[in-house]
């Protein structure tokens, strides 16, 4: 991957040109994960685009968090994962929380804040949990769900499950305390974590760059923790499910954790408020033709799947994105006795006698 | 004068400080560049520069601790945490370091800065983006704490906060950002520790903070026409507290009720009610009441989250189930 | 029936619960291999080997995640947080993840962990080794909030945290860790949310906690010779609060007294004063009165520690003076 | 500098073996200095000696950590800071305190929480601070102390003063999450911080090594701050006082802050409390067979300084600490009315009208 440098108003950051992506043609993956991922870009695509339609309506409360341009990773690592591994996402989950199955209808009903939402209106979009598929949980707040991925990563090695937690972040979370806690407990008990950093270049509005010591925010750091420099291309579906693929087996065969750095961009702004304008022009340009989902598509034509049965999958995407939206526009307004449910084991919300 | 957004104020507040003194610096996440996520520090790069106004990493304790670091060296730093929720990540740094150095130094540091955050509900951001933890400050010695609820009081206050020689935790309530007032020309300066009475009235007094303020207001408007006068006193300042507004309020009125967003336990409101109990205890007609969302993490679904946030209606028919008490 | 300081209650109660259910794992610094710095876990390591017996970093941090990740999948973790002023670091993860997940996925996710702390002063520890801080944790919708105050009661609490399936709160008291006491042979579990009369009486309802319990027995006992028949109650559990057992002792009696190391603003005794203001209104003869330490970080000189802890005679004074107002 | 590994209960540790200190005696240090830094070296050790004496008769109250075995780290810095450079020590402060130039008088009487104590017997041991001579407090809750350093830097990169902020901390602390933040926002912003890792090997009495995922815990994350690696031997005073120079004139001049780890061991406990028996006996040994003050002594004898000068210092130590013992302990218990002042700056504690 090439990094040439182009500058702007916050100062000088990367931009990915396109390498030469059709060397990874021969990369070993068969053609029916390769279909299965394009299936899975095209979800998150189409699912993203959706939600962001909806929020234009005015029908997504709260907010969100897209990531659109940014769907090769977890797509990548929904395909690798094992059924029973632990998803740990961040308030930018739809991608995460989908690509481990968990269906879109639920999901778009709680980003409407609706009764049939997957927490039945009391999370909202930032915190997407489906126990059921091992999503454990979306988290909003910058770095604590590294701790706790930990946690289920040393579950697991007590339990001798073989299951394998992973947790995703943004590059901006590689700068807090709890990166540091959290990698430093996972190296020295070798525990079965796999770190992922989805470097998109920037925080909110900051260019990460701006504010971090090191070139590479993830990768940089993995030596401070025992662990290999693993920097990939975040934009190649083929290049995250290799990755992914050989960073679950290590930490499933007792290795210890992984720290993965993905380089990607995201097409839009942070979140619904943000249109993204503090990026160059240049920039954000060179990512569009950079895209996930193109270059994917590009090459699934170059090793010779037919343009109609990629348009099939699309089509069919398409329809079950519409099929969800209207059962998620069904659903009733949650009952606000749901409220008070829910705070302690026992269902409810007393704390006194 | 000229009409403000509450947003606004906030940077007109910050703009009349740092004119004014140029060891008042700011930091915080995106507060440069972009003007800050709620753009309430909007232009402030541009006219202070790059020195003076710092886009930081997203590390609270760094962000903290530079500012107190700056603070006991000569410096009078506004820091912004982004949302109050996320005081969590360095609690320590402002309940352990920041609140506690000039009594175990005896006196001989000082810790002249101010924290900025936006707090409280009613914006639908779940668990996570919405709480008022003006009670978790409250409860912790050495720190001062105000929650302006008029885009006036906003410039104000921020001018006494930052022109304080303790540490001051300032938190603007999201769900105000958008609202307008009026804000006189010219340099506005408050007092730490005033409330205001933002209504008159003798039936029962009600406290109230934040965005609970103009919902206070409203609900008195409803009852004046049942016949219940309210007052409605804006606290604005937790600590230090004007007890003496507050509490001769009560000892007239005979009622207290407070409106406060904090879930129910320990909430700001639990301190003055256990003030009148005590200190107006003759005086009380019936018993104190407090308005508070129930004791549960914020939903984020917007019917969920408006039927446990003390609303204008619960707020009319709490007040009038005590005053009939 | 075995004499047993309150140190070692605290490893009899993990050890009765390691025993019988082998899910239950305890973490934290120097838990294992050193027993814990104030030996509260003694003799862990080689009973239930260092799988289960974890040391881990200076990372407190990681140290509750880890504790949140396990419970969530399967296990029933026992994190210590070495010194209660110390949640500070990790608040976040207290507050904001293991409170409020639950809620947060509608019920999907299970938080059955404890985590235990030393908390309190009288060691002469200074501003950030000697925080009572129950009431942080009890204004946070979420956490059960546990305190023992004496040797037999760490074990019959510590079963009944380590079997709920809510995250509790655990703080031990430093000031007790030498204190003796009776503890029954064989299983003990108690209920969370009970509180417990230590001594009936009929003119004032004295509620304490931790360190404060054996103060005001004392105080009781003195006020008696004056002819003031003192009901002292430990509170124990602050969530769930037994507002039965304390709402129809200050009914009883007509008069409330907290007895709280804490600061005083929002210490857990205005939550008391504030629920026995509101429903016990008609029977309260007195003012409800707060004995606190002051609003002030503790100092560490003994003679100004012993000077702002509420010591006996304080409470004496205190009780003497609010009753006979 | 040689590192074997002994082996006890907890695990292997490394051990320092006295490494051929003679060809450190040509280090570029000037005499007078080598003089001043044994000065500084016995009122360290006399001083800590005598705490642990007042200790053991029952006048220290709360708890006090000592640095015996380690002075020769705050001896060198000591000697080489800059009059308004700034330090920033942990509860284990007491040497870093008095090689600032603070006396020994109300250093001892706050230890005996007395009125004439160094914050009138308001802080303690843990919390020593003389604002008069650089001395910015000592903090005691592991980390944050880092990123108030931090601040202190940059308010002196501001007003252009030349100061340098020094911040003291052990091995254990390299593991919390304000370490990372510290670190990255220094580097991040070039400020003329020093941080200095005091590696004695044990945070409490957990080994370092046990819970840490590298070898180094201070010098093996430099990386990840875009910094080098700086290892020495912290029981050599010549070293240190090297090693303080170089690091305090690069960062004064403007080149960011500087890590230091300097290797090092306590000969006693953790805290009064700890006998320190967890440690092998043999590795104890081969430590106090290092000792920082004899290494430095005979390495004066090599260079010619004559004994009766060496007595003739060690003695008027041994006075001074005599007559600051007499102070101290002469010291009134403070007025109890003096518990309600300096929260505030008005001098009050009041929080009410
Ligand atoms: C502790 C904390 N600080 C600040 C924020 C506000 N915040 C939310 S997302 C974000 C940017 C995160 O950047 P990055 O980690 O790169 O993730 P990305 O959003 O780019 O996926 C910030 C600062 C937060 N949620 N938590
Ligand atoms: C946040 C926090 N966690 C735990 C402690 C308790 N504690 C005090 S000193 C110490 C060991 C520190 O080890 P190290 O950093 O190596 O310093 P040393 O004492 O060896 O000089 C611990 C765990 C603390 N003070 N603060
Ligand atoms: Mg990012
Ligand atoms: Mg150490």
């Amino acid at each position: 991957m090439t990094l040439p440098l182009a500058s702007h108003d916050y100062g000088a950051h990367p931009t990915v040109l396109p390498p030469s992506v059709t060397a990874r043609d021969r990369l070993q993956v068969p053609q029916e994960t390769r279909i299965d991922l394009y299936r899975r870009l095209q979800e998150l695509r189409q699912f993203e685009k959706r939600a962001y339609d909806l929020f234009l309506q005015q029908l997504v409360k709260g907010t969100s968090h897209l990531s659109l341009g940014m769907e090769a990773i977890a797509a990548g690592f929904g395909a690798a994962m094992r059924k029973d591994d632990y998803t740990f996402a961040t308030y930018r989950g739809h991608a995460h929380t989908l690509s481990r199955g968990v269906p879109m209808a639920p999901v778009l009903a709680e980003l409407l804040g609706r009764a049939n939402g997957l927490m039945g209106g009391k999370g909202g979009s930032m915190h997407l949990t489906s126990v059921e598929h091992g999503v454990m949980g979306s988290y909003a707040i910058i770095g604590a769900h590294l701790c706790v991925a930990n946690g289920a990563a040393w579950s697991a090695k007590l339990r001798g499950s073989g299951q394998v937690a992973v947790c995703f972040f943004g590059d901006g979370t590689t700068n807090i305390g709890a990166f540091h806690e959290a990698l430093n407990f996972a190296a020295a008990f070798r525990l079965p974590t796999v770190f992922v950093c989805e470097n998109n270049l920037y925080m909110e509005y900051t260019p990460i760059r701006d504010v971090t010591a090191v070139e590479r925010p993830a990768a940089d750091r993995a030596a401070a923790y025992g662990l290999e420099p693993l920097h990939v291309d975040g934009n190649d579906a083929d290049v995250m499910y290799t990755t992914a693929a050989t960073a679950l087996a290590r930490a499933r065969e007792g290795a210890g954790p992984v720290l993965v750095e993905a380089v990607t961009y995201r097409h839009g702004g942070h979140s619904r408020a943000d249109p993204g304008k503090y990026r160059p022009a240049e920039e954000v340009a060179a990512w569009q033709a950079y895209d996930p989902v193109h270059l994917y598509r590009d090459r699934l034509t170059r090793l010779g799947v037919a343009e109609e049965d990629l348009a099939r999958i699309e089509a069919e995407v398409g329809r079950r994105v519409d099929e969800a939206t209207a059962e998620a526009k069904s659903g009733p307004l949650p009952d606000t006795a749901e409220a008070f449910t829910d705070v302690w084991a026992d269902g409810g919300s007393s704390w006194r006698n | 004068m000229a009409e403000l957004t509450y947003r606004q104020a906030v940077a007109r507040g910050l703009s009349q400080e740092m004119d004014r003194d140029e060891r008042v610096l700011l930091l915080g996440e995106d507060v440069a560049g972009a003007g800050g996520v709620f753009k309430t520090t909007a232009g402030l790069l541009d006219r202070f520069g790059p020195e003076r106004v710092l886009d930081t990493p997203i590390a609270e304790q760094a962000i903290l601790g530079a500012a107190m670091g700056a603070a006991m060296t000569g410096m009078r730093p506004v820091a912004e945490i982004m949302f109050a929720d996320f005081f969590a990540v360095c609690w320590d740094i402002v309940v352990n370091e920041i609140a506690k150095m000039r009594y175990m130094t005896n006196g001989q540091l000082s810790m002249p800065l101010v924290i900025k955050s936006g707090g409280g509900g009613s914006l639908r951001l779940g668990a996570q983006h919405s709480q008022s933890i003006e009670n978790w400050a409250m409860a912790v010695p050495g720190l001062k704490v105000v929650t302006p609820s008029t885009p006036r009081d906003v410039v104000g206050l921020m001018a006494a906060a930052v022109r304080c020689d303790d540490p001051v935790l300032f938190f603007e309530h999201k769900g105000l950002y958008a609202a307008k007032g009026a804000v006189p020309d010219g340099e506005i300066v408050d007092e730490l520790g005033r409330a205001v009475v933002r209504r008159p009235g003798r039936d029962a007094t009600v406290a109230a903070l934040g965005l609970m303020v103009p919902r206070a207001l409203e609900a008195a408007g409803l009852l004046a026409t049942e016949g219940i006068d309210v007052e409605v006193i804006d606290v604005r300042s937790l600590v230090p507290l004007d007890t003496r507004t507050l509490l001769s309020s009560v000892s007239r009125t005979g009622r207290l009720f407070t409106v406060e967003e904090n879930p129910r336990l320990l909430g700001w409101g639990a301190e003055l009610v256990s003030l009148a109990a005590d200190e107006c205890f003759w005086d009380l007609e019936t018993p104190c009441r407090r308005i508070t969302t129930p004791h549960i993490p914020l939903p984020s679904a917007d019917n969920l989250e408006d039927a446990v946030l003390p609303s204008v209606a619960r707020i009319v028919e709490e007040v009038r189930k005590g005053v009939h008490t």
